[in-house]
């Protein structure tokens, strides 16, 4: 494995480890969603590192290239292909959220996780 | 016609897609909504068995190993298949047209969101690439928020964005699943995967393969709502819309069943694999039913039921045997249409009345006596009551548990079942059978005829299916013989 | 006498447990079956650690039908742990998690 | 050499931005982790990813949050 690959997945565990302790100890919400973010963002990182081939070339097959030299030195491209689509559903499931959390905020004048989405038994007593 | 296959998928997706770009044409939006509405149970009927290659790119047979790849997204579609998306669209259809009656001007995003539901368990179903089903798991889990957001009752947006923000856990967490069994075999075919898991191209004692185990598996728990979300699921099945959360527990029960087979699949070597798989049941069954017995809000009691019963399910494959996989897949089958009678059956109820404390309810039987007659029918059906179909998959989840040399989840099963009796009959006598409060009115507000009229075919097939329960099970039977 | 006071204190409690609101004797007595049913099948389903041992198995019940049985109310305590507050949903999911990943990636082998 | 930098990026503009007082300026922060991670992409060869998360990573998700923050408020209290 290379020195590039150990890098970029010490810097993905680092950032699932951020998003996780994010989601338990912040209480801001809008602080909450950007450390999920986190969360996707390695675990796409992740994918990527797997893909890597040391040594090798960007896998998209140029004109004048010879395919026998380029099958055997290019990356994989099935991980690229993958997180492609994963980026983009993460980016739609935050907009969701900051959304609702827009709307929730006109309702309690707050951003504390503790108050808006407390227990709904509890929520009656926050609501203004 | 092996070109059906496809099209179960494409027609709810592009009818989505239209409904939702021409929703101010009322009338015509409504008709096109109910036609598509109908063609969904029927194109699975109507389709032959067989696989589809997306692109066409058929299998290559690789001559130094004689192992075969799968280049393209496959669509395998056999028994298990046929009977699931045939439910499902009936279900779909159903409600459609329970929502189609009950508001005059249709909201179109709605419908579009009911839609891409269905075409996002359709695909996880009968999906055979895992990554495939990992896109669609977050589809349905965009339009599963969608539905609870866009109902009118109090606090569903905050329930909305907890399933979300605990969804955007269990997601990537899933992902990460997938990206550690990509590594191990450079392949998101789950045919490919289980040949290499079984031919012994992968080392199953791994930590590497066991960590993507631990992944993928609370992914799943994620999916379909096992503890710890089991608090979660019950809260959004209580703060959709009746004929919504009627759907959405259909859209849970598919997408664990979707899941654990392709893990089953997978993993079904190591043992550890079952052990986790039972754990997590036999917890959903005592927490959910026993924190149903304790509610006052009847939505949320069916809600913590419906969890409940999905530990059967679990508890079925993670017997392992074919007889009780088999059973756990029927009482999935029958899980379906019991919740969905009895989110209907109350939803009409919370209609007439507008209430959803069963501690201010009493005497409705004299006022909607088919309503209570059907709900006390399915709730019989969901404890497991001869000859309703519930009983049919309890008896086999209990001989399959007894023959595999567990006496004691039998027992539990047996006990899960008398409570799960006691929290129905306590709810029905408080609902319908109890002298009515003074300061509750009834009077003047009818139920929907739609919403009974889709009781009556739910109940149908349960009686059906109870009596004849050979039509379904042989054909279970057969499919679970092939990924054995 | 001391179970039968502590038994009686348990429906006192289960009163607090549904306000507000009134509270209907069907209400209580579905919290004592639950309280009852909890208990039982958490005892039943520990019986299953006697495919790893037998002598384990019998120990861990004992314990547990004593811990539970001196316990009680277990049901208030178990709702406030389950309820539907964000801070706790996440909690309890992101310490499954720990818990699943550890025991996979250190003791997946064992059993 | 690269790498090792870009992974200091990341982490500490990730860190940074989760204990910011300021919400605005921990958008921006979350737009420098998102930036660096589409360099990373390019030297992990895919170009294609890194594109699509400069995009997306380094100026949608920022540009929401801080849409968010200004809709809702500033300082996190």
């Amino acid at each position: 494995m290379a020195y590039v690959q150990l890098v970029v997945l010490f810097t993905s565990a680092a950032l699932i480890i951020i998003g996780l302790y994010a989601a338990i100890f912040v209480d801001n919400i809008i602080k909450k969603i950007i450390g999920i973010s986190f969360i996707e963002e390695g675990a796409n990182l992740f994918i990527v590192a797997i893909g890597y081939r040391p040594g090798g070339v960007v896998p998209i097959l140029m004109p004048g290239m010879d395919t026998s030299w380029f099958a055997a030195n290019a990356a994989y491209p099935l991980p690229f292909g993958l997180v492609l689509t994963s980026i983009v559903i993460g980016a739609s499931t935050l907009a969701v959220m900051l959304a609702l959390v827009m709307v929730l905020y006109r309702r309690y004048g707050t951003l504390s996780t503790k108050v808006m989405l407390a227990d709904t038994s509890k929520q009656e007593e926050y609501n203004e | 016609m092996n070109e059906l296959i496809p099209l179960m998928v494409i027609v709810p997706l592009m009818a989505a897609l239209l409904i939702s770009a021409f929703s101010k044409f009322n009338k015509i939006t409504k008709i096109f909504a109910f036609v598509v509405a109908i063609c969904l149970p029927i194109i699975p009927l109507a389709s032959n068995y067989g696989l589809h290659y997306f692109g066409g790119y058929a299998p290559i047979m690789d001559n130094v190993t004689n192992v075969m790849f799968h280049p393209a997204i496959t669509y395998s579609f056999t028994f298990l298949q046929q009977i699931f998306i045939a439910m499902v669209g009936l279900l779909t259809f159903l409600v459609i047209f329970i929502y189609l009656n009950k508001y005059k001007e249709v909201s179109g995003p709605y419908l579009f969101l009911l839609f891409l539901g269905t075409a996002a368990v359709t695909a996880m179903l009968l999906t055979d690439d895992i990554f495939h089903m990992f896109v669609f798991f977050e589809i349905l889990a965009l339009a599963q928020v969608g539905i609870v957001a866009a109902s009118s009752i109090d606090y569903s947006y905050e329930m909305a964005l907890k399933y979300m923000i605990l969804g955007s856990i269990g997601s990537p967490i899933m992902l990460l699943g997938i990206g550690f069994l990509l590594a191990l075999t450079g392949s998101v075919n789950v045919t490919d995967i289980a040949a290499a898991v079984h031919n012994g191209l992968v080392n199953v004692t791994s930590p590497v393969f066991l960590m993507s185990l631990a992944l993928i598996f609370f992914g799943w728990l994620y999916a379909s709502g096992l503890p710890p979300f089991h608090t979660i699921k019950s809260g959004i099945y209580s703060k959709a819309e009746p004929h919504g959360a009627a759907l959405l527990q259909s859209f849970t029960v598919i997408s664990m069943i979707s899941i654990v087979l392709i893990m089953f699949r997978i993993y079904s070597s190591l043992p550890i694999f079952e052990v986790l798989i039972v754990f997590f049941s036999i917890l959903a069954m005592v927490l959910g039913v026993s924190l149903a017995l304790t509610q006052t809000d009847f939505r949320r009691m069916i809600g913590f039921l419906a969890v409940g019963e999905l530990g059967f399910i679990g508890l079925g494959i993670g017997l392992g045997t074919q007889f009780a996989i088999t059973a756990g897949l029927f009482q999935a089958l029958n899980e379906i249409m019991i919740t969905a009678l009895l989110f209907i059956g109350f939803g009409a109820i919370v209609n007439a009345t507008n209430e959803v404390d069963t501690r201010k309810l009493g005497g409705l039987l004299a006022y909607h006596p088919k309503v209570g007659i059907m709900l006390l029918i399915g709730g019989m059906a969901m404890a497991g009551v001869p000859p309703l179909s519930g009983f049919q998959s309890k008896l086999m989840l209990v001989q399959a548990s007894l023959s595999c040399g567990f006496p004691e989840l039998s027992i539990l099963a047996i006990m899960v079942s008398i409570a799960t009796f006691v929290v129905f009959i306590k709810t029905f006598y408080a609902m319908f059978l109890r002298p009515k409060p003074n300061d509750l009115e009834v009077e003047g507000k009818e139920v929907p005829r739609s919403m009974i009229f889709a009781m009556g075919v739910l109940l149908i097939i349960i009686i059906l299916l109870g009596l004849f329960p050979d039509a379904v099970t042989s054909g279970i039977s057969n499919f679970v013989g092939g990924i054995l | 006498m001391k179970l039968y006071d502590q038994i009686f204190d348990v429906v006192k409690q289960f009163k607090k447990l549904f306000s507000p609101g009134p509270v209907t004797n069907a209400d209580v007595s579905g919290s004592i079956t639950a309280e009852i049913f909890l208990i039982v099948s958490l005892v039943i389903s520990t019986l299953l650690l006697r495919h790893v041992n037998v002598l384990l198995a019998g120990l861990v019940a004992f314990i547990l039908a004593i811990v539970l049985i001196s316990n009680i109310p277990l049901i208030p305590k178990f709702k406030i742990e389950q309820e539907d507050s964000l801070e706790k949903m996440l909690f309890y999911a992101i310490v499954t998690l720990a818990i699943l990943v550890t025991f996979l990636y250190w003791g997946g082998n064992l059993v | 050499m690269l790498e090792f930098i870009l992974m200091f990026i990341i982490i500490i503009s990730a860190i940074l931005a989760l204990i910011q007082k300021d919400l605005l300026k921990a958008a921006i922060l979350t737009g420098f982790s998102g930036g660096a991670v589409a360099v990373l992409f390019q030297i992990l060869l895919a170009p294609d990813v890194a594109l699509t998360q400069a995009v997306v990573s380094a100026v949608i998700i920022p540009v929401f949050i801080a849409l968010a923050v200004k809709k809702t408020q500033r300082e996190d209290s």
